[in-house]
């Protein structure tokens, strides 16, 4: 066991890190949001340019052959910089779903144009009474000659709303909670029926509704098992909550930092409010939440792979109780250290704040995954 | 000791709870219940109605429309009024310059001022905190320098809720710049309108405009507009702060909340089953029920125990109300993302007119992440929880 | 709505709280728990002289008349003195008993002997698998002629090795966990068939195991209607849970103002610990959650009394969660704040660190009363 | 970074597995599984069986039975070992005066001390602390004056662990009464059966006797028994304290209790369901579980961090390990006591050789309160929970 990065991995985190520190400087950032996507495409250029878009993907399919520490340490950064760019959408869930399910002919097509950043990808499984069950599909898929055509409505697709290729669960079979009967679809997001409506997430993220009115994919539009594809969405979730894990740290670690400096830094009855004992040991308390979540990111970093799905699930489930408790009391005492300035949109902390949230919403927060965990008879033997 | 409301106490509760419910427009406290924000003429509107009633400033001197009511019937008048989901009388008007005014004010200042204060024809904003001032109100920099009949107003307010609609604003400032923080100090009431006020907007995490800076560039005020004496600010500020003790839980406003948690709840499935049946959730809520359940009797007790303080002193076991009711407030507040579920993620902006956007996902989800963001604020400002324990450990514990 | 005492009420608090004040004065207390009982005999006299024993007994029956606020005054006077003598059994358990179920004739010949201490009660309706639900007896009751014989085990019967009456539930009819079916039974200690094992209880007190083999009771000795008594063990639970409630005010008060105390004059780092502001913020807490418990004591008070069953249930379910949280809260905190004193027998915080923990798990811990308390729909509609 | 273990590391991490599991003899592992007290010579067996095998003091220089092992080696040593429930070396002996006398003593010392300590042929116990000492250490009042070849020791010690079977106690005493605090403190051995010691039990909240107040009453101590040089010994006595920072968060003990919470909450039944199946006592039990794991993650990074630090110097993130380990520790007695229910209020006196009661309740009762009492001293001892985030916010934080 070695917590060290090695060479490589400590080159790629210098180039990231220092790319989003000079790109993500907060009155930037408000720039890229205020672009027309809602994020900048120059940036994507670059992310390309550096390889992070390639990066999770096999050398032989045209990617980098990076790992999940590699991922790890990309979200991170991201997390701190608070990024707008659809990376998560299109290379972890959209990217992981091609790695683990397509074929090598799907990777050959897919895979540079995603590593080149030509083609955004956006993973549409939620519906509107789905809540965080992935199983509960309405939308359908019927087999009509060499292809397939697909009905139904889409909901919180994230970054949805930019995607040219939407991967979407439909049902082929069986009855709505049914884990069975499930397909992936590879959509483009120009085919005749589509019908998108895009908006803001509380975070600064896009999200859309979809909408598909007898779409139709070829036959072989399909990722991992028609009618069996769920075991590749749970697969592909889990990574993806390894990622948001790794995202939360670098946002919980920005949290703190500033909650620090504004406490050794601000003045209140003519010294430092770091000088008083009870928010000193806070800070602290914020401290402790915030290793305790690196410790869990790194347990999901090391479990995300992890071929038994339950052990898998158990491990991943562990980590989101564990970001969501950590996340909420950090962030919660970071504005509350601030004070009224930490409430304000001109001020980072909240934006970091308002990720935090979000993040513990996403894929189930984290009483729901304390309930899977405990129903799945917790982590010690 | 006598636990139970007498019948008087009753009959006031449910006339209250009558009037709240059948004069005060139902579209007002709709928007209320849902998070939404409520436009100037909302707020005037119900005002009104209040003062109308005789009910809109009931602690204030009788002269001046006040009520004489027992401790408890203040308590039922708020409870009801946060039960209706009826906006409070503006605060600032009412609870804070209003009593100053009525108390520290000149004859002139009351009858200029408290009707039209009362009735909401003059509208007050606050002018206290400063940037960097914070916990630290004393260390404000505002300077007011008499020039003839005129003080000169230099100076900048942050935090000023509301400004935006305000006629008038209610400042600190120095006035004695030699003298030692607390002292030199004085209470102003500045006409917005006057040359050399700006406003500018703060935008708040949740989107909202609520608070505002306000810029004073050689604003020139009458001396007839100083309320009390020059240098006595400070006094009139403490008498102000610590004006405020019942309602300042708001165990109403929690209790509406948990209600409506509760139906959308019922509405909310998961799965084939309504969330209100999901144990984990019920026991959250049971939980925030049992402290809130708590935190209503200690007000009462709190409430009772005004009688036995001189009129004026705040009752530092207030502090405990501040500090339970934001926390069970903040409690409620996440309960409610909990109901909606992956829909808080999507940001709906609303704006004066209302909603741009149709809603993604039940109607009901656009306030509930922009409500958890905002209710932030209610363990900060009015004097922040932190400030509380301390007030706590030294004026009860006596550490 | 008025928390003032009256007069009647102030003198009885005022003498009970003398009386406690010095013969519960730690030293002496050590003397009382070192008697051949555990507790004093000469105590209770002066308990039966000042009135105490009979207080809750209507003027009628040989009482005082006593409402639940005179209750709630004496048991949170024994609270802060950790009182080792069977009131809380005899007076409130007992007496609650014979209150709610005897017959005039059988009031008549027990409160007068409670009321003049010549006779203890204890209530025996826990056995071994039943954890806190008083409707799982297996101890069974069968008529023969003019008798009932019962037969059965009975388990952590509070002071049930002194009591001259016990009070037993034993099924007349029904399975294992029916409401139905159950009767409460008066049987004289002394009685041929009962054997009883008494033990020391972590906080002081003493309890018993009692074992019933063909216990012959009069068919007129019970109390409540036979094979329908539990709606009355329930209004006795209820009312006893909230005589808990008032007990816990006084241990939670007397540690709250030990540890204050402690922070003032402790010194460590040439000043007094309670400078430090982290450790004055951990004071102000567990003064809230005192009184916030103390609120919910005097809503048990209010409510203990209340018609409705399930209104009852509710209140009392929801002022043991909060006596439970509060009380866990203020113990953690006076034993931490104390450092190494408070963990030893020779210093009183400790001692009442262990009532406070015990009264949690008497008639069901916090956990429990929340999830009843859930089940039924909260407190607020 | 990579996150998997060598085929090395897992094969110590196997050999030590079965090394504590069949070598301990199982009666005295039972009685740690079950929160029972250990005689001295369950200790002394345990311990013995440990050095015989070179795996005592793993820590030690190698010359004097150190293993030079490897952090992750050390730390599948503690684990496995606590997993095991096998009682750790006597820490008095091999963690604090041994790797002292290693370091500071001289050769007569080491040779005379050094095996004896490893074997527990000589009990040590720890006169650090005073009444009125508490967290401030270095304000303690034992003085120890020079008499010839002697010193002349006079004080009191107390929270002397297991005092009652200590051969030799080490000890801080003042040797220089004009020198500031931290200065003139000397670090003395002393034989425990020299006249004018008088040891006496203090009975802690659980019931036990596990401390004790040690009285030095003109207690005659050779020269030779100094370690190091005069008055310097608060240096010994910070290497010593600094010393520990694997095993504090004693995460193999909580992975075990939890083994056994859930064993035992299998059998025991609420109406016909096991405890085991409650679903807010499942959950409650798996976010303890979380926070173990995590801490189990944190504690690996902090060991694989130890190589980077200068020897002897603590890591300060080790006390995220005290304070995270602490409060696992006590949640899991407070489990026990959930498992247990009503049957917790029992009190059962365990004797040296063992109950003198029958059980009341399942015999596993008897345990919980006492556990869950005597835990309370883990977030109190060894530098408090509020020691630790002083240290957190001055050396991580910088506050």
């Amino acid at each position: 066991m070695d917590f060290d990065l090695n060479d490589e991995q400590r080159l790629l985190k210098d180039s990231v890190d220092k790319l989003i520190a000079t790109e993500y400087e907060f009155e930037r950032r408000k720039r890229h949001a205020a672009e027309p996507d809602g994020w900048s495409r120059a940036l994507w250029a670059k992310y390309a340019d550096l390889g992070l878009l390639g990066l999770p993907f096999a050398e032989a399919d045209g990617g980098f052959g990076g790992g999940p520490v590699e991922t790890m340490i990309v979200l991170e950064s991201f997390g701190r910089g608070l990024v707008l760019e659809p990376y998560f959408a299109t290379v972890v869930l959209g990217g992981g779903l091609v790695r683990h399910g397509a074929s090598a002919a799907q990777r050959a097509a897919l895979v540079p144009r995603i590593a080149d950043g030509s083609r955004l990808l956006a993973f549409a499984w939620m519906e509107r009474q789905s809540r965080y069950n992935p199983a509960d599909v309405k939308a359908t898929a019927r087999r009509d000659g060499g292809s397939w055509i697909l009905n139904g409505e889409k909901s919180l697709v994230l970054h949805g709303d930019v995607a040219d290729t939407i991967l979407v669960t439909a049902r082929i079979s069986g009855d709505q909670r049914d884990r069975a009967g499930i397909g992936v679809f590879i959509v483009d997001a120009s085919a005749p029926g589509v019908q998108r409506r895009g908006y803001p997430t509380q975070d600064g993220l896009r999200s859309a509704e979809i909408t598909l009115a007898d779409v139709r994919v070829d036959a072989t539009d399909t990722l991992g098992e028609p009618g069996d594809a769920l075991a590749l969405v749970d697969r592909v979730t889990d990574e993806a909550i390894a990622g948001l894990c790794a995202e939360s740290i670098g946002v919980m670690a920005a949290m703190h930092e500033i909650t620090v400096e504004y406490l050794k830094t601000r003045q209140q009855f003519g010294r430092p409010i770091g000088d008083f004992q009870a928010l000193q040991h806070r800070a602290v308390d914020m401290f402790v939440a915030l290793e305790q979540a690196r410790s869990m990111a790194i347990f999901a970093t090391m479990m995300a792979g992890e071929a038994d799905p339950a052990e898998r699930r158990r491990a991943i489930a562990a980590a989101k109780v564990q970001i969501g408790r950590s996340g909420r009391k950090v962030g919660e005492e970071a504005i509350q250290l601030h004070g009224g300035i930490g409430m304000t949109m001109e001020y980072k902390v909240g934006h970091y704040f308002k990720r935090m949230t979000m993040i513990d919403r996403r894929f189930g927060d984290a009483d729901l995954h304390l309930a899977t965990l405990a129903r799945m008879g917790g982590l010690f033997g | 000791m006598d636990l139970s409301f007498t019948p008087e106490e009753r009959a006031f509760r449910d006339e209250a709870r009558r009037f709240f419910r059948t004069e005060i427009p139902q579209a007002i406290r709709d928007k209320v219940a849902e998070g939404r924000h409520l436009s100037r003429e909302d707020i005037v509107t119900s005002q009104r109605i209040m003062n109308a009633r005789g009910w809109a400033v009931p602690h204030w001197p009788r002269e001046w429309g006040g009520q004489d009511w027992s401790p408890i019937q203040t308590y039922f008048y708020q409870d009801e009024m946060q039960l209706a989901s009826v906006p409070s009388p503006l605060p600032f008007n009412v609870s804070m310059v209003g009593p100053v005014i009525a108390t520290f004010g000149n004859d002139a200042q009351k009858r200029a001022f408290l009707p039209q204060i009362a009735n909401l024809d003059i509208w007050f904003c606050q002018g206290f905190s400063e940037p960097g001032s914070g916990s630290d109100l004393a260390s404000l920099r505002t300077t007011a320098k008499r020039d003839g009949d005129h003080y000169v107003v230099n100076g900048q307010k942050t935090w000023t809720t509301l400004a935006q609609y305000a006629d008038w604003i209610f400042c600190l400032v120095r006035t004695d710049m030699a003298a030692k923080k607390q002292e030199g100090i004085s209470f102003l009431l500045i006409d917005m309108k006057s040359p050399g006020i700006t406003v500018r907007p703060i935008q708040t995490i949740d989107g909202g405009r609520e608070v505002n800076e306000v810029f004073l560039d050689e604003v020139r005020v009458p001396v007839a507009n100083l309320v009390g004496q020059e240098n006595k600010g400070w006094d009139y500020a403490k008498f102000l702060l610590g004006n405020e003790r019942t309602g300042i839980a708001r165990v109403g406003t929690s209790k509406e909340r948990i209600r409506r948690i509760k139906q959308l709840a019922a509405l909310e499935l998961v799965g084939d089953t309504p969330l209100i049946e999901d144990a984990h959730f019920r026991e959250k809520l049971a939980a925030v029920e049992v402290e809130l359940k708590a935190l209503e009797l200690t007000q009462l007790r709190v409430v009772a125990n005004e009688r036995k303080l001189a009129k004026g002193k705040p009752d530092p076991a207030s502090s405990i109300l501040k500090i339970k009711g934001s926390e069970i407030q903040q409690a409620t507040t996440e309960l409610l993302m909990d109901v909606v579920g992956p829909y808080v993620t999507a940001y709906r902006e609303e704006r004066e007119e209302g909603w741009n956007e149709p809603p993604v996902g039940p109607d009901y989800a656009a306030t509930a992440a922009p409500t958890y963001f905002n209710w932030r604020k209610i363990s900060i400002y009015g004097g922040s929880n932190e400030i509380q324990r301390n007030i706590i450990a030294k004026a009860i514990l006596g550490l």
